[in-house]
């Protein structure tokens, strides 16, 4: 194994960002970080968590402390299956998945989400493609995200989508809804 | 009528103004001077002064002494709260001779600097608040504090350690006690545990004693198997009926001799004992525990056959021969007592884990409750105080979680204190007689008793694991060979900062303290309040911890929050002091705030004699007038709303007076 | 309008409940609108229609009215006296013109100081919304009985 | 020695005040045998200069019935009280203000809508209101200036007596002018009646049960009313428990409901609001919603609880946030 | 019309059986489901984690459409089969009322655009509807041959349950395996049976999302479970159509057939399994299983 130079684990006051904290609590999902007592029951739920970075925990201990780089940069945010289990487990009653989402729009707002991680990618385009037609097609969009990210990875499962475009159960349609202009109105007058 | 007139000889009030800075409390909020100088130009305000501490010996000298010097003859007092200091007032009022009730407090205090952001609001709150209470108080009367003579006795709700202790401290002063317990035993959750944290006393080594005590006192009358269902009356005078549930066999006539017991048709214990939370099993006639007081066998008449069929051999009847004990035909019988004073030490219930899923209590067999480990534990429980598990082997491995139920707000959010002691001291035990590892799963180590500190450093010492986390699952399903077939424990070790599954033979789920299931029922009848989450509210969380808003009536033990043995023996020893207090003074004083009827404008329509909830008000035929019978009128004030023609009033709350305070508090405000 | 409304509110409490989260909430420090004043009784069941009129008549924009929880009354049903009165005088407040939302009821419990001070922000808010209540009365008043006896009294 | 000199005068009321007047009957010679009546305008013909002819105090008593609403009724009551000793309001109108003080639910412009514009009845093409001044052939013609509410007459001039009911029971007149004419006389302000609650001298009230309780509202339409037994504990609202004594119960020997017209007792500050807390307290209900359907059953509270007292009463008019 | 129905985009692709066997069932149980006219995407998911408010707006179009089909009804039942649908739609009723705000500014934009809107709607999963609405007396009925024999891991997933729970635990759901025992089949004691299947991260992070399904797969079968039956287009996809990726990635073949509820349902109640998109699945219901499940008249394709 390769030796490594010893990382240095030190914060300095002047790396944080004293407001993150009340910025995030202000945000839907957010109200709760100040209760945390930090007792791990959502990391130990969280299927992901053994995946991630930080644990949900450590994301929101970061937060209060204005770790803003480190939070918005984990991986832990796109990593959220947002299968709610740590919301119902949690017994402060943080909506940990509806935090996890405030913070990957704040990720994507400032651009601080891990480049080339398909997720965020897929979001966007996901996004997009609904913001247009109003509904997405599954085969298009997969299409899209491993065109932008991985088009190795879409060769390599050219197969399953075949086996679905066979079974009838994918198709390359846009799909789309009558009323896009007013959906677009709408989309528009809110944010 | 009302009105100043009569009190004062017709010479126009003079009232006294007193505003207090309470420190900084009052004064960092509200520019007193500022006040002091509005109080002056009121009408009939002869002086108004600051002081520092109005409720100090210094300030209320003061106010004795500017009392005599201006011939005051209504005084006001702006401070804290009238629950804290009106009693501390109108003593002074008292002493300097004027009548006590010529008095109004004004609460600057919790109301206005407390409560209020900006100081020039305050101030004005705090003028506004002072003008109303100086109208209202010309409209006060001379009042006299009704007297009531004490009658002697106590009853105790409960037969718990806080319950037990509190009757001895009693009874050995001399007081008839009457202990009303509503399970066949007294005892309570205490005569359940094994050990006692941290010193690890046997549970019944010290309880026992005190219960048989209890039963020998001849103070105490002990009430089993027996339920308050009515409290009427007031401090000092309470009238309690107690229903006495039947237990099939006459108390008077046993021997505790338990050969009904022997002689049952069933040879052999077959039913779930509910002393032991199901775990052991008994007869149909049975007493819960060897050394229940009162030790009289009682007859289940779910599981008795003579009850179900009516052909039994009644073998225990044939036992029991010329004494005669047993009586199928038993019913409730209510007993009433008269009593100057009551202790409500009703104990708590334990959270009910099931509520929780994912942690398998009801779903794996071998996740047990702490309590249910204090049965198995212990050496007259079902297993003789061997640890099994439900396979008959002994465990070898065993996860204790903390906090099943407590500081969770989707369940209850009060920390209940003494989890984490008893999960220690279980740990200890489990470890002791199985040897096998145990686990701790915590969000905090809360021990900040005498000795418990010292007492988690013994199982640190232990060998005992502790893991920082509240555990996320326990289930049955395995990642790994080790997994498989055992329990496995699913937790964030938050201190490394990484998930771990540990697999253990036997989860311990260390249950919060939850209100018993009838608290709100209990308020009711006791005419007392609850707290948040059900625990009953005490009068002052620091000044009157064992008291409660309905005088005459005190709290003790676990009733008014989770508490530990010690501290619950420490606060029944104080409830007992308090009612003590009461039950040794001939007469008592209530506040005058009754109502009355003038019969000269009584058309005698009933109205009020129909809404009042005492029953304090009748309809005289004769003169055909609503006559008040003032003992029994608690002073709510419904008759005086509802009276149509104005004729019902109410003493310290009269139309007037009330239309004087908010005329005040609004008149004139910017 | 240039200058925000601030209305003037009444709070009649129950010592046992509402009045106990009221000091509660002072004695927890927790803030609110400095614009109520609050008279004590011992029980709402003793509020009735002509208190809370006189209220009205004294310039008060709204009158919030605590007592305990359902079930909870000290003196076993008087919160249930208060809200019959309440619920029948806030049938009639319309015919007069004045909102019913100025007068509220709300069940507080003694320990019940975040409530407190929701109901207090609360209807403290949506009376300066309602703007204030402008009550005609007669330019000549019959005289009210306090000024009739003070006024006797200072000619004694 | 002359006959003391008296006055009736009548504002805003119906006329039923003069006819209880004529209905002392045989009791009526004897007041005119005592009196001199020197201005009566619904039965001699005197004019307001004979009134202002008499020098101040001139009258022993004046008795005004009907409540106030218009600049002439207000200058005839100023009038009429700088002329005489003691001035008796006379009937709930006067007293209380009486049915057409209910006008104080609605705006003056409302009101005047309604009769003018807007009642089915009315043809006026040319939406003419009624003005104070108006041209015409004649000359310049005035009208009485009518203002915003319904005024007691106690809200308008300083009165001494009062003579309570819709209108006055005759005993009451008898006993008033009986006591005017000796002289012997409560104090100023007082109502000249009992100062207990009709439940006194009704002779139902001996049927109350021991507690009264509403568990329905019914309108006396509705049913068959028992002439015998309490009309509370037959679910009819009967507003006897808050309303004077004096009538001796006529309306209930009639087998209808008391509705208050003799107004609260002394210790009573707003009628309507004291009968409504004792009505509502009644309601055998301690569920929200049943207690506001049960409420429900009085469709017109204001209309109900102060049928003769609004102008007196604390609101005394709908406040002006109101839209209508 | 008995229940508005929102299919949601998965039930035009992937998800096209699950549409077609809970259209079968409704049919055979009389009950009828008026698709939403117009309808559009939920704002699911990815979406949210873009623009939270839009999202809602996004969900709030289709929730005003449904009450203009309420036909001036005080609210009307919209039934969401998809789970990220279900939640999607209650998320933002969620939202609206929770953050008035935001509530204010979507209720503004639909108005706008000509929508009115009151946040009436019901919505509804039909597990709830065939529970509690229907009952397991009516389908029990309608069961032509009972599954029995048939051993099934009921997948509930994640989001049908959590955060909101409105017609069953949130821990420890039970809905659908009292309605496999009302069609007769046998359910297995599984205690994964909320646990997430790794969403939409094993499209994007196979590795580990995937993980999340295998982990399920293994127990299921470990269990003894015949098939998997799930609730939502989603879950079905990862648990089905990835075994052949998780074969190559773990290492194991597990080859266990995963299905709707609704195809089971169909089964039982004797529906051609064409009707029920049967032929659709990848891993098919084994013979044996299905031989046991007789078929009225005709053979059943696989």
């Amino acid at each position: 194994m390769v030796q490594q130079p010893h990382q240095r684990r030190i914060k300095y006051q002047a790396e944080l960002d004293s407001d993150f904290g009340r910025q995030i609590a202000a945000m839907p999902g957010g109200e709760k970080v100040y209760s945390c007592i930090q007792c791990g029951a959502c990391s130990g739920i969280c299927p992901m968590s053994i995946y991630m970075d930080y644990s949900p925990r450590r994301i929101i201990a970061m937060i209060r402390a204005g770790m803003k780089n480190d939070a918005l940069r984990s991986q832990t945010v796109w990593l959220c299956a947002s299968c709610y289990a740590c919301s119902v487990i949690c017994p402060r009653q943080i909506k940990i998945t509806d935090l996890m989402y405030a913070l990957k729009q704040r990720a994507i707002q400032e651009g601080a989400y891990p480049k080339r991680f398909p997720i965020p990618v897929l979001a966007r385009e996901f996004f997009q493609t609904v913001q247009r037609d109003g509904r997405t097609s599954e085969g298009r969009l997969i299409a899209r995200v491993y065109l932008r990210t991985n088009p190795w990875r879409l060769l390599k499962q050219a197969s399953l989508g075949y086996r679905l475009l066979r079974h009838g159960r994918m198709s390359m349609r846009r799909e789309s809804i009558r009323s896009r202009e007013e959906l677009q109105t709408l989309l528009r007058s809110v944010g | 009528m009302s009105g100043f007139n009569s009190s004062t000889n017709g010479h126009p009030p003079r009232i006294g103004v007193f505003i207090c800075h309470c420190g900084t409390n009052i004064a960092g909020k509200v520019n007193v001077p500022e006040v002091v100088e509005f109080a002056r130009t009121l009408p009939f305000v002869a002086v108004a002064k600051e002081y520092k501490y109005m409720c100090s010996d210094p300030g209320q000298e003061m106010i004795k002494h500017d009392i005599q010097q201006y011939g005051l003859t209504r005084l006001l007092v702006a401070a804290c709260s009238p629950h804290i200091h009106e009693e501390t007032f109108r003593k002074v009022a008292s002493e300097a001779s004027i009548n006590p009730f010529l008095f109004q407090m004004v609460n600057i205090r919790e109301l206005v600097s407390w409560v209020t952001e900006d100081g020039h609001e305050a101030t004005e709150k705090a003028k506004a608040m002072i003008r109303a209470a100086a109208k209202r108080v010309l409209f006060h009367d001379e009042l006299e504090p009704k007297k009531y003579p004490v009658k002697p006795g106590v009853v105790v709700v409960g037969g718990g350690i806080a319950g037990i202790h509190a009757a001895l401290v009693m009874a050995d002063a001399g007081e008839r006690v009457y202990l009303v317990e509503r399970e066949p035993s007294i005892g309570g959750h205490m005569a359940m545990f094994d050990k006692t944290f941290p010193t690890l006393d046997c549970a019944a080594c010290i309880l026992t004693p005190k219960m048989t005590t209890v039963r020998r006192h001849p103070n105490i009358t002990v009430l089993s198997y027996s339920e308050v269902v009515e409290v009427s009356g007031f401090v000092g005078n309470f009238k309690v009926k107690v229903k006495k549930k039947p237990r099939y066999v006459v108390e008077e006539k046993c021997v505790g001799c338990y050969e009904c017991i022997e002689a049952c048709v069933f040879k052999e214990p077959r039913f779930p004992n509910e002393f032991d939370l199901g775990l052991g099993k008994r007869k149909p006639i049975y007493v819960p525990f060897p050394q229940a007081v009162p030790p009289v066998p009682m007859i289940d008449p779910e599981t008795c056959i003579q009850f179900r069929t009516g052909k039994c051999p009644k073998g225990c009847v044939n036992a029991c021969g010329d004494r005669d004990g047993i009586d199928f035909d038993q019913k409730d019988e209510i007993v009433e007592l008269e009593v100057g004073g009551i202790i409500v030490a009703t104990g708590f219930d334990t959270f009910d884990a099931s509520r929780l899923p994912y942690y398998g209590y009801g779903i794996y067999p071998n996740v047990y409750t702490g309590l249910e480990v204090e049965r198995l534990l212990n050496a007259s429980g079902p297993t003789g105080g061997e640890v099994l598990l439900r396979n008959g082997q002994k465990p070898q491995s065993v996860g204790i979680i903390h906090c099943v139920g407590s500081r969770d707000e989707n369940t209850n959010r009060w920390c209940s204190r003494v989890c984490c002691m008893y999960s220690l001291k279980l740990a200890h035990l489990m470890k002791e007689r199985t040897g096998a590892e145990v686990y701790n799963f915590y969000i905090d180590i809360r021990a900040p008793g005498k000795g418990y500190e010292e007492f988690y450093d013994r199982l640190l010492q232990e060998g005992v694991h502790f893991i920082r986390g509240k555990v996320a699952e326990v289930s049955d399903w395995a990642m790994t060979p080790d997994e498989e077939n055992r329990l496995v424990i699913r937790v964030e070790d938050t201190l490394i900062g990484m998930v771990r599954r540990i697999p253990v033979d036997m989860v311990i789920l260390s249950v919060g303290l939850e209100p018993q299931r009838d608290a709100q029922e209990v308020t009711k009848l006791f005419n007392i309040s609850c707290s948040t989450g059900n625990w009953f509210m005490e009068r002052h969380p620091k000044l009157a911890p064992v008291s409660t808003m309905s005088a005459g009536i005190y709290l003790a033990g676990a009733c008014q929050g989770p508490k530990d043995i010690p501290d619950t023996v420490a606060q029944a020893g104080a409830a007992a002091a308090e009612v003590l207090a009461l039950t040794h003074k001939s007469v008592i004083e209530v506040e005058p705030n009754t109502a009355f009827i003038d019969e000269r404008y009584c058309s005698g329509c009933q109205i009020c004699v129909g809404l009042c909830p005492y029953s304090a008000i009748y309809y005289d035929e004769e003169k055909k007038v609503a006559v008040l019978n003032e003992p029994l009128c608690l002073g709510c004030g419904v008759c005086a709303a509802a009276c149509p023609s104005g004729a019902a009033q109410q003493h310290l709350f009269q139309d007037e007076q009330l239309y004087a305070e908010i005329e005040g508090a609004l008149v004139g405000v910017g | 309008m240039d200058e925000q409304f601030e209305p003037k509110l009444i709070g009649i409490l129950c010592n046992w409940c509402s009045y106990m989260a009221a000091d509660l909430v002072g004695t927890s420090r927790i803030r609110y609108a400095p614009n109520i004043r609050i008279i004590r009784v011992m029980c709402s069941g003793r509020i009735e229609s002509q208190l809370i009129l006189w209220a009205f008549r004294s310039g008060a924009d709204g009158v919030l009215i605590g007592g305990c929880n359902p079930g909870d009354c000290h003196y076993q049903e008087g919160n249930y006296k208060a809200l019959r009165r309440v619920t029948l005088l806030k049938q009639m407040l319309p015919q007069f013109g004045i909102e019913p939302e100025r007068l509220r009821l709300d069940w507080i419990c003694a320990s019940c100081a975040e409530e407190m001070r929701k109901t207090v922000e609360g209807f403290t808010a949506q009376i300066r919304n309602l703007g204030p209540l402008r009550l005609q009365t007669p330019p000549l008043l019959k005289p009210i009985k306090i000024e009739m006896e003070v006024s006797r009294h200072v000619e004694a | 020695m002359s006959k003391p000199k008296v006055a009736f005068y009548w504002c805003a009321s119906c006329g039923g005040c003069e006819e209880a007047v004529v209905d002392l009957a045989d009791a009526i010679l004897g007041v005119v045998e005592a009196v001199d009546i020197v201005f009566w305008p619904v039965a001699l013909d005197f004019k307001r200069s004979d009134v202002e002819s008499l020098y101040d105090g001139e009258l022993a008593a004046c008795f005004i019935n009907g409540g106030i609403r218009t600049s002439e009724q207000e200058e005839m009551a100023a009038l009429l009280r700088r002329k005489a000793q003691a001035v008796i309001a006379f009937g709930s109108c006067s007293h209380l203000g009486g049915i057409p003080g209910l006008a104080n639910l609605y705006s003056r412009e409302s009101i005047l809508n309604r009769v003018y514009l807007e009642a089915p009845s009315v043809d006026n093409r040319d939406r003419v209101l009624p003005k104070e001044r108006s041209e015409a052939d004649e000359g310049m013609l005035t009208l009485p200036a009518f203002s915003d509410s319904v005024r007691t007459l106690d809200q308008t001039i300083e009165v001494d007596y009062y003579l309570p009911g819709c209108p006055p029971p005759v005993t009451l007149i008898v006993n008033a002018v009986n006591a005017l004419l000796s002289g012997n006389l409560p104090p100023k302000g007082t109502v000249l009646t009992g100062d207990k609650a009709l439940c006194s001298e009704c002779p139902r009230n001996a049927t109350k049960p021991e507690k009264l309780s509403l568990k329905e509202l019914k309108r006396p339409h509705q049913l068959i009313i028992d002439s015998k037994t309490c009309l509370l504990n037959q679910g009819v609202l009967c507003l006897g428990p808050a309303t004077r004594c004096g009538c001796n119960a006529a309306c209930l020997s009639a087998n209808m409901p008391c509705t208050g017209c003799l107004g609260p007792t002394s210790h009573v500050k707003d009628y309507g609001a004291k009968a409504l807390s004792a009505i509502a307290s009644l309601l055998d209900s301690n569920e929200a919603e049943e207690i506001a359907t049960l409420a429900q059953r009085i469709p017109d509270p204001a209309g109900t609880f102060y049928r003769y007292s609004l102008p007196a009463s604390l609101l005394h008019h709908r406040a002006g946030n109101g839209r209508t | 019309m008995d229940y508005l129905y929102y299919p949601g985009c998965s039930s035009k692709g992937n998800g096209i059986a699950y549409e077609e066997s809970l259209k079968a069932v409704f049919d055979a149980l009389d009950v009828r489901m008026d698709e939403l006219p117009d309808w559009n995407c939920c704002g699911a998911t990815s979406y949210m984690s873009v623009d939270e408010w839009k999202a809602v707006a996004l969900a709030a179009r289709n929730l005003g459409l449904a009450e203009r089909q309420a036909d001036g009804k005080d609210g009307v039942d919209m039934i969401a089969a998809c789970s990220a649908c279900y939640l999607g739609l209650i998320r933002a009723q969620r939202y609206i009322t929770d953050y008035p705000e935001l509530g204010k500014q979507v209720t503004a934009g639909l108005e706008a655009v000509g929508i009115s809107f009151k946040n009436r709607v019901r919505i509804r999963h039909p597990l709830d509807v065939l529970m509690n609405d229907i009952g397991t007396e009516r389908i029990a009925s309608r069961v032509k041959h009972k599954l029995a024999g048939m051993k099934v891991a009921c997948y509930y997933g994640c989001q049908i349950v959590r955060p909101y729970a409105t017609f069953d635990d949130q821990q420890s759901p039970v809905m659908m395996d009292r309605l496999m025992a009302a069609i007769g089949a046998e359910t297995v004691n599984w205690p994964l049976k909320t646990r997430c299947c790794g969403g939409s991260l094993s499209g994007t992070v196979p590795e580990t999302g995937l993980r999340l399904s295998f982990i399920l797969l293994k127990e299921a079968k470990k269990r003894g479970a015949d098939v998997v039956a799930t609730a939502c287009p989603l879950c079905q996809f990862n648990l089905e159509c990835n075994q052949g990726e998780m074969r190559r990635l773990f290492g194991e073949s597990l080859d266990l057939p995963v299905v709707y509820f609704t195809q089971l349902m169909g089964l039982a109640f004797g529906l051609p399994s064409r009707a029920l998109g049967i032929q659709r699945l990848f891993i098919p219901l084994p013979a044996h299983l299905l031989s046991r499940v007789q078929e009225g008249g005709r053979n059943v394709r696989v």
